[in-house]
């Protein structure tokens, strides 16, 4: 019998090829505004992570992926494991669906640990990293962003860290998750990161919204 | 400066603070503190507005958001006009300009008073549904200076400057209105730990405690308020938001709230620290439990020419007082039915001016207040009413008379007051507003003589809201409601410890029953009563209609525009039903209410609509290419949320200079280079779905009409999907990656309605199928590069081997383009050899460039979706909703090749297509049109007769879905359905155009280049 | 009937309004009838108006639970147009179409039918086709239209954004100048009052509480009020059709949604024409009253309960504000909801049953205040002949068995 | 706007993050083939819309993307529950009251099946 699923390392070496993250468009048609002593708040953009959605039963692939990354998957709904130095991630997105987040690069190496260590069983892993990023949003002004973006409750009590979940924002829709006290993750689709960048924009204008860049990318 | 009626002092006015404004190009002061309602009546300003239908002056009655009359046109430009401001609801900033909304030329010189007074008589409720029919043809002429006569404000012509936005808020306990309940409430449900919100319409939070001249805890109330709202704001479990009304409840606990967040600084925002503020906001507030603290509204008594300027609410009075240091006149004279209402005749003497009479139409009234003002020796006239208001302008006397209320008349003589003012109060209503959203009726307490919400699971009224007027039951009620909202969401309320300020109870007399009061004639006969002031709607206009038949409230609302206006009838609804019961013979209750609906009182479109316009009204969405394509001039099509290039066109030298191609210049360059060198398009929209499991392949065969058994791995197929009706709903490429492993892909506007069909049918149906689904559609960017020259290119840049044995058609690879791991798919919507590249998104920029710098040489072309559709027509390809719409079935498009009649599981569409309809022979069919003029490019929606002689209506036996001009036919030519098509190759058919023109056309085939499919092969 | 006119309302003023009479009578309910009509919305009122007058049936009642026209007719943004695309809608809103024109005077009431022009707006070449096919379907079929690019349509309606910068530019519209608005309650009144006239009986707050059946005939009805007989009985009564129809053990293709419409304040006239765009979603008109009379789509959810969710108003007023930006600080006033009954294929019902004598007229969705005098005319000869109107047979309930659906969500722009 | 218990995510989210998808327990019949039209268009098109409680299936689109059920009253729209696929409602119209009048007639004349029925 022929393979059954074509695993397919889709990645270019970034050392030669000329990367864009989905928010290049956006950086040179919308501009970057520099933080400034006044920013309540910070949009910082983590491009070119490796993204694999993890479809199958919780219990077999809890195991594989304490196998292959010593990380446990989060069981309950709208949780998010990360890992102690906070490279990995993975986070529920329905019971029997999760997001896992790797280093760049690292994605079709994982795919095939997964692969190899869940063996027989039904399972399901596509790599999607190309098609969506991970804005950060930090300061003290976050939340209320947030809260003029989506409708779902993002008060400490309701969000605390840890917590992730898939919900409307403005009018798309995004992963929303706490990884950590200081850092709000947006993970958006390619096709509508110029929209949220644009809505961020504006409905940061008032906290005086700056835009970090990451060094490491490629313009 | 001049403010005749301003008292020296008190007040909660800024004296410090003068500010000047404009009303009707007179310039006035005013202090900050001030509503425009209280300023205009500080500097004596009585008419402020004409009536919607009579014309009759107006000034102002409340001195809140029932006001009906001071309706005023804000703004100094043609983009900041904000029509229909309530004077009472503005807060006065500097160089405020404001002016009547009605009134020509202006308020006070009216011309159309005139067709008021004479023509008052001949306008009952409903004359228009009896006159201006004859000629039917007229009603347009009369219908437009009816329609300049009607209307209030004015729409700005300008967009508006301003920005808005939306705050979805969340908490456990929404307080609305921050008076004595409220505060209470939020204080006990902030106390025992609960999430909570308070917010109150008003410009300053704290009510009727704002002008109350009670003492809580041995002090004023305005300052325990302001104790308390300190308290409150200390507390991060509470949200204090003042000037923020709460408009609509919702569903499920779910309220709109209403911010002005500048309205009180100027016309426009004005940035702070370079940042420019919303103008307004709205919360979007979920809720656990709401509590509403909405207090109540006091109704005025309904007597003739009750519309006077110089009627007032008695409240209203008071709070002019008392809160903005304005007397409203100089001679008083007090109608009531009630001891609250004494109040404005005991602050009308502190602050000096004269109270003629209060007339109670009670026998014996006996309250601490009528105590009080009789000692301060005023007459107090009992068993008695105003029953009619003299003046034209302003009020000059106040008519008196005993009534006898249950008979409905005037008894004995009549005596005229002198007086400039006449305050008056029916009682109060509960404000049930937004209790009724949700659509629980209200019900009637008589002992209150009011609607008092129904109970319903988590929304408690509290205080005046629901008919508890003393303040001290009032404070004790708002703690209590505060306690019990708090634990039924499971808070421990700590004990009432922090209970109830000690508020002296006071001795208050019962009111009495009184809405109309009686005149010497009869309703129709006495001079108008007014029961809505803004819509000109008199007690004799329900009279008439109830004699007219239109018993149900409702219906006479309708009859005669009662509740319509912009107040929404908070000051008339219960004096007209009240009316209209009478007249019925009925009780309040037998007559029933009506319900109330958002919004409590109007909110601006702007704040509704939030951030989510301009620009950001709907998504754009992008491919990975969408920079270049700017930077290369293209021209962009809209196809759902997606920004896609349409054609690019290039600069063209001309004899005149040099100019951008026509569309149709551009297609033909593009279309030619496909054919004849290579172009390349950017499909990256269209929709994919990556599909594994064991049974993908099952799951295909269900979900499509054709067969998937066979399809090995590195091939693709043709695909169509039906839904269960058997009408065609999309299509598109499958490939099978591995033996588990397929990817699908849609039609652009497709990919995620098909994602859910995928998910219902294996969700609800088959969920026993191994197989999963996940959209790669931003994952993969696609581009295809077609055309004869196309493998020479793409050799240059790939290590795949291009050898048409070796990689077919209908094949795809894996290997690299450009030094980027590529999928390519040789499939071809143009019928020209063709490769689609698939490489992840953040490479596709970087394999285009490639591609262009190795394309020269071949004369690689950019090409849009206009071009796209022009060759794939010319090969008989379909688009899904455009030669489909829905009513089209695989067989109706000749596609019987595409239908696995014979596949064991009776897929999704089979069944639907033997139903007896389907079945007919002469189902439209799509079939290809030839125009018989081959300049004549056919309309694309042109229909399709067989008679062209036929009178109309004509029989049309079709249209046409799409049709272009063919650079290779040197031609038009056009798809179409048509009835029987399949079965008519070779006739003629018509199409009658609009401008009298009938093209002929003859049916033909579908294929227009390249039948046999031999291109695509090479 | 006591006519109305200018003159008579001189004299009527001269006496004080004092004897206005009745509009209609408020009848005891007869042990029987000829026909009953349940229902006493426009659709209902119209359907005695022509039994009585076209066929000489005046032994009819309607029967209705609340008020005389308080359902749909009352809730609706009053748009009246006939450019529907296929043939057979296209027959009946253009026969509804045709009864507009004149029906103040036939009435003698004025229900204010003003021809002010629809325009219908196309925002992508997708839009642009689908126009193109039913201006010209309709031109063929007889009924007026033209397409508009976007410069006809900035001509038209100046203080709308027709320009490139749009998030969905204008590319055109299609036209129908005949096209306009009412006033929706009085053409309940005026059929009411005519019927009445006429000899009908409207009987107001009577609610059917079942079907007398027998031999699978129709016999009557029961009421809140007692009993009532007929053999004929149509039913005509919108959102509650379904519910109805199970008293009658029948089961109907429909489903009962939420229908938000909104209203502004009062402004000076600002927008002579409607506006409809089915891209955008909204649609706008100014009343005669002055108020931008605003509505959109339905929401996706059954629902009795005359309100629908919030987030459809937001949507509708971020296309009204987008088609209109200098609307942006104009007010919301109020806003409400009505029950529609939607047909899978946006269609209506006129249709016989299971039920001998028993006859639906439902399923009219978003569309049905426009039909009211064809519809009414068309079900008033259905039932007074027995066999269903040649322009009411194509809506037969039977067409959801054969799959001949008249599918008007194909092509026809908004069906509003 | 309604406020929906995801069976699935546990947590009440917003509306806009869910679809309805009409009544719930409408089951594809086994065999197409063998069902006449009238039978198949009962199938596709025709739906109790009770004024009531109704069960309806939804979709957590912008969310765990699973399908659904909810019973919910059409008029005051209270959800009653939700429940997963496959599970039944515990949540139903209470039968009713003029049933039995109508079988009690039923039982008199078998022909006056429709006498009596009332809602």
């Amino acid at each position: 019998m022929s393979n059954p699923v074509n695993v397919y390392d889709a990645r270019a070496d970034h050392a030669v090829v000329a990367a864009e993250s989905p928010l290049a468009y956006s950086y040179a048609s919308s501009g970057t505004p520099a933080p400034a002593r006044h920013s309540r708040v910070v949009m910082a953009e983590r491009a070119f992570l490796g993204h694999l959605i993890l479809r199958g039963g919780a219990i077999v692939i809890d195991e594989a992926l304490r196998e292959v990354l010593g990380l446990s998957l989060p069981g309950r709904p709208n949780t998010l494991t990360v890992a102690d130095d906070g490279r990995y991630s993975v986070q529920w997105l329905s019971p029997d669906e999760w997001l896992l987040i790797v280093p760049g690069g690292e994605e079709f190496a994982v795919e095939g640990k997964l692969r190899q260590a869940l063996g027989e069983s039904h399972f399901a892993i596509v790599s999607v990293g190309g098609g969506q990023t991970v804005i950060e949003l930090s300061g003290e002004a976050a939340r209320d962003v947030l809260m003029k973006s989506t409708a779902y409750d993002v008060h400490p009590h309701a969000f605390p860290v840890g917590k992730g979940v898939t919900t409307c924002f403005a009018k798309t829709n995004v992963i929303l998750r706490r990884p950590d006290e200081a850092r709000w993750e947006i993970i958006v689709r390619r096709s509508f990161a110029d929209y949220v960048y644009r809505w961020l924009l504006d409905a940061g204008e008032e906290y005086g919204i700056g835009v970090t860049r990451e060094s490491h990318h490629e313009a | 400066m001049n403010q005749p009626n301003r008292l020296a002092q008190g007040g909660r006015i800024d004296r410090r603070q003068p500010l000047s404004f404009r009303f009707n190009g007179q310039t006035y002061q005013g202090y900050a503190g001030d509503t425009l309602a209280s300023a205009l009546l500080a500097n004596g300003v009585d008419l402020v507005n004409r009536s919607f239908k009579y014309s009759r002056p107006r000034g102002i009655v409340a001195a809140g958001a029932e006001e009906p009359n001071a309706v005023v046109q804000l703004g100094s430009t043609p983009a900041t006009q904000v029509p229909n401001v309530r004077a009472t609801q503005q807060a006065l900033y500097d160089g405020l300009e404001a002016r009547s909304t009605n009134g020509w030329p202006d308020a006070q010189r009216d011309v159309m008073r005139w067709v008021g007074k004479l023509g008052g008589p001949f306008m009952p409720p409903g004359f228009y549904y009896k006159t201006f029919m004859a000629p039917d043809s007229m009603w347009m002429t009369y219908e437009k200076a009816i329609r300049k006569t009607a209307g209030l404000g004015s729409s700005p012509t300008a967009a508006d400057p301003d920005r808005y936005d939306h705050m979805n808020q969340h908490c456990d306990v929404l307080v609305v209105g921050a008076g004595p309940a409220g505060l209470s409430a939020a204080l006990a449900a902030a106390h025992a730990g609960a999430r909570v919100i308070l917010c109150d319409e008003q410009e300053e939070m704290g009510g009727s405690l704002l002008d109350s001249r009670a003492q809580l805890d041995d002090r004023p109330a305005a300052q325990w308020a302001r104790e308390t709202l300190a308290t409150l704001a200390e507390m991060d479990n509470v949200t204090l938001l003042p000037r923020t009304t709460a408009n609509g409840y919702h569903d499920h606990h779910f309220v709109t709230l209403h911010e002005r967040r500048t309205e009180h600084l100027g016309e426009t925002a004005v940035s702070a620290d370079g940042h420019r503020p919303v103008r307004s906001r709205m919360h979007r507030v979920r809720a656990g439990q709401v509590v509403l603290a909405t207090g109540a509204h006091e109704r005025p008594l309904v007597y003739a020419h009750n519309d006077v300027p110089g009627n007032l609410l008695a409240g209203a009075v008071s709070t002019y007082i008392r809160r903005y240091g304005v007397v409203p006149g100089n001679r008083l004279v007090l109608s009531t039915s009630n001891d609250h209402a004494y109040r404005a005749a005991l602050d009308w003497q502190e602050a000096g001016r004269e109270v003629a009479a209060i007339v109670d139409a009670r026998d014996a009234p006996e309250g601490d207040v009528v105590e009080r003002a009789r000692a301060a020796g005023i007459r107090i006239i009992t068993g008695s009413a105003v029953i009619e208001a003299k003046g034209s302008q302003r009020v000059s006397a106040a008519r008196v008379a005993r009534i006898d209320r249950e008979a409905f008349t005037v008894v004995g003589q009549v005596e005229t007051l002198a007086c400039d003012t006449i305050a008056s109060s029916g009682g109060y209503s509960p404000v049930i507003h937004l209790a009724s959203h949700t659509g629980a009726r209200p019900v009637w307490d008589e002992s209150i003589l009011g609607f008092v919400p129904t109970t319903v699971a988590g929304v408690h009224a509290a205080g005046g809201a629901r008919g508890v007027y003393p303040l001290n039951a009032v404070l004790a009620d708002g703690l209590d409601t505060g306690v019990r909202a708090a634990t039924a969401l499971g808070f421990t309320a700590a004990t009432p410890a922090a209970a109830s300020p000690h508020c002296e109870a006071p001795d208050e007399g019962p009111a009495c029953a009184l809405f109309q009061v009686p005149h010497e004639k009869s309703t129709l006969r006495a001079p108008k009563q007014f029961v809505d002031l803004q819509n000109d709607v008199t007690a004799g206009a329900i009279e008439v209609a109830t004699r007219e038949g239109f018993e149900s409230i409702e219906h006479v609302k309708r009859y005669t525009a009662m509740g319509f206006g912009t107040d929404q009838g908070k000051l008339g609804n219960i004096n007209g039903m009240a009316i209209a019961a009478r007249c019925l013979g009925q009780s309040i209750p037998e007559t029933g209410t009506t319900v109330f609906r958002p919004n409590y009182t109007p909110v601006p479109f702007g704040v509704i609509v939030g951030r989510h316009c301009r620009e950001l009204f709907d998504p754009a969405r992008y491919t990975p290419l969408q920079a270049w394509h700017e930077a290369n001039g293209a021209e962009f099509e809209d196809v759902g949320q997606w920004k896609r290039p349409w054609y690019f066109p290039r600069e063209r030298r001309t004899a005149e200079g040099t100019r951008l191609e026509t569309m149709h210049e551009a297609v033909v360059r593009e279309c030619r280079a496909v054919r004849e060198g290579v172009g390349i398009l950017d499909a990256s929209t269209l929709g994919k779905i990556d599909i594994q499991g064991a049974d993908a392949r099952e799951f295909l065969g269900r979900i499509y009409t054709n067969k998937w058994q066979k399809l090995a791995p590195g091939r693709v197929r043709y695909g169509l999907m039906c839904g269960d009706d058997g009408m065609v709903m999309d299509d598109g490429t499958t490939s099978c990656l591995a033996e588990n492993h397929f990817l699908m892909t849609t039609t652009t506007g497709n990919a995620a309605p098909v994602l859910e069909w995928l998910e219902l049918w294996h969700q609800t149906e088959w969920p026993e199928l191994d197989v999963s689904f996940t959209s790669v559609t931003d994952h993969w960017a696609t581009m295809t590069l077609t055309g004869p020259e196309a493998r020479k290119l793409l050799a240059e840049l790939t290590d795949i081997d291009l050898d048409r044995e070796a990689f077919k058609f209908m094949d795809w690879r894996e290997g690299h383009v450009a030094g980027v791991p590529a999928r390519v798919f040789r499939i071809s919507f143009t019928g020209e050899l063709a490769f689609e590249i698939n490489v992840q998104a953040h490479y596709a920029m970087h394999v285009w460039k490639a591609l262009f710098a190795h394309g020269d040489k071949y004369g690689l072309t950019p090409y849009g979706t206009e071009t796209m559709h022009v060759l794939r027509a010319e090969k008989g390809f379909i688009i899904v909703g455009q030669d489909t719409d829905g009513s089209v079935t695989p067989e109706d498009l000749g596609m019987h090749w595409a239908i696995g009649y014979d596949k064991p599981f009776p897929w999704i569409g089979k069944r639907a297509l033997t139903r007896s309809d389907t079945r007919r022979e002469n189902r439209k069919q799509l079939v290809g049109l030839r125009p018989k003029d081959p300049s004549v490019v056919l309309e694309e929606g042109a229909q399709i007769v067989f008679d062209p002689d036929h009178a109309i209506p004509m029989p049309m036996v079709g249209h046409v879905t799409s049709s272009y001009y063919s650079p290779t036919l040197e031609s038009g030519f056009a798809l179409a359905v048509v009835k029987g098509g399949h079965q008519r190759m070779g006739e003629s058919v018509y199409l009658p155009m609009a401008d009298g023109r009938v093209h002929e056309a003859e049916i033909v085939g579908t294929q227009f280049v390249d039948p046999k499919g031999e291109r695509q092969h090479v | 009937m006591q006519r109305y006119s200018g003159f008579g309302l001189v004299k009527h003023a001269l006496r004080h309004h004092e004897d206005w009479q009745r509009q209609w009578r408020n009848p005891t309910p007869k042990p029987g009838y000829d026909v009953i009509i349940v229902g006493g919305g426009g659709h209902g009122l119209a359907t005695a108006y022509y039994l009585a007058k076209e066929h000489g049936i005046t032994n009819v009642a309607v029967l209705e639970k609340g008020w005389l026209g308080g359902g749909n007719t009352a809730r609706n943004t009053t748009i009246v147009r006939s450019n529907y695309l296929w043939d057979e809608s296209a027959a009946l809103y253009e026969h509804a179409m045709k009864h507009w024109e004149g029906l103040s005077q036939e009435l003698n009431y004025n229900v204010m039918f003003s021809q002010r022009g629809v325009l219908n707006l196309g925002h992508t070449l997708q839009d642009m086709r689908d126009i193109q096919r039913r201006v010209n379907a309709n031109r063929l079929n007889g009924i007026d239209g033209e397409v508009l690019d976007a410069q006809g349509v900035q001509s038209l309606v100046p203080i709308m954004d027709c320009s490139k910068h749009a998030r969905y530019p204008v590319m055109g519209a299609s036209w129908q100048p005949r096209a306009g608005v009412a006033r929706h309650d009085a053409v309940a009144w005026g059929y009411a009052r005519a019927a009445d006239a006429l000899g009908v009986d409207l009987l107001q707050n009577t609610e059917v509480t079942g079907f007398k059946i027998r031999d699978g005939r129709i016999l009557g009805v029961h009421t809140n009020r007692g009993d009532i007989e007929a053999k004929t009985v149509g039913c005509v009564t919108a959102g509650n059709s379904s519910v109805l129809a199970r008293m009658a053990g029948l089961n109907l293709p429909l489903e009962s949604h939420p229908l938000q419409a909104l209203v502004s304040e009062p402004l000076k006239p600002v927008l002579d024409t409607v506006v409809m765009s089915n891209h955008v979603h909204g649609y706008i008109s100014q009343s005669d009253k002055g108020d931008l009379v605003i509505g959109a789509g339905i929401d996706g959810y059954n629902g009795y309960g005359q309100r629908g969710s919030y987030p459809t108003v937001e949507h509708t007023l971020q296309a009204i504000v987008e088609m209109f930006p200098i609307f942006s600080r104009v007010r919301m006033n109020r806003q409400w909801g009505g029950i529609v009954d939607t047909c899978p294929d946006a269609c209506p019902i006129l249709s016989k049953t299971k039920v001998k004598g028993l006859y639906f007229n439902c399923g009219w969705g978003t569309g049905g205040f426009k039909a009211t005098p064809g519809s009414g005319h068309v079900f008033a000869a259905s039932l007074a002949k027995g066999e269903m109107h040649p322009i009411a047979a194509p809506f037969s309930i039977d067409r959801f068995h054969s799959g001949a659906l008249i599918d008007e969500h194909g092509a026809a722009g908004v069906a509003h | 706007m309604f406020h929906i218990y995801c069976p699935y995510c546990e947590e009440h989210r917003e509306e806009e993050e869910f679809h309805p998808k009409g009544q719930a327990h409408i089951a594809r019949p086994d065999d197409p083939d063998a069902c006449s039209d009238e039978e198949w268009g009962d199938y596709l098109f025709f739906r109790d819309n009770p004024r009531g409680i109704h069960h309806e299936l939804w979709v957590h689109a912008v969310g765990c993307r699973k399908f659904f059920n909810i019973t919910r009253h059409t008029v005051s729209y209270e959800i009653l529950e939700t429940y997963k696929m496959g599970a039944q409602p515990q949540v139903t119209a209470a039968p009713r009251e003029t049933g039995e009048a109508h079988g009690a007639e039923g039982r008199a004349d078998a022909k006056d099946i429709h006498e009596g029925v009332r809602a």
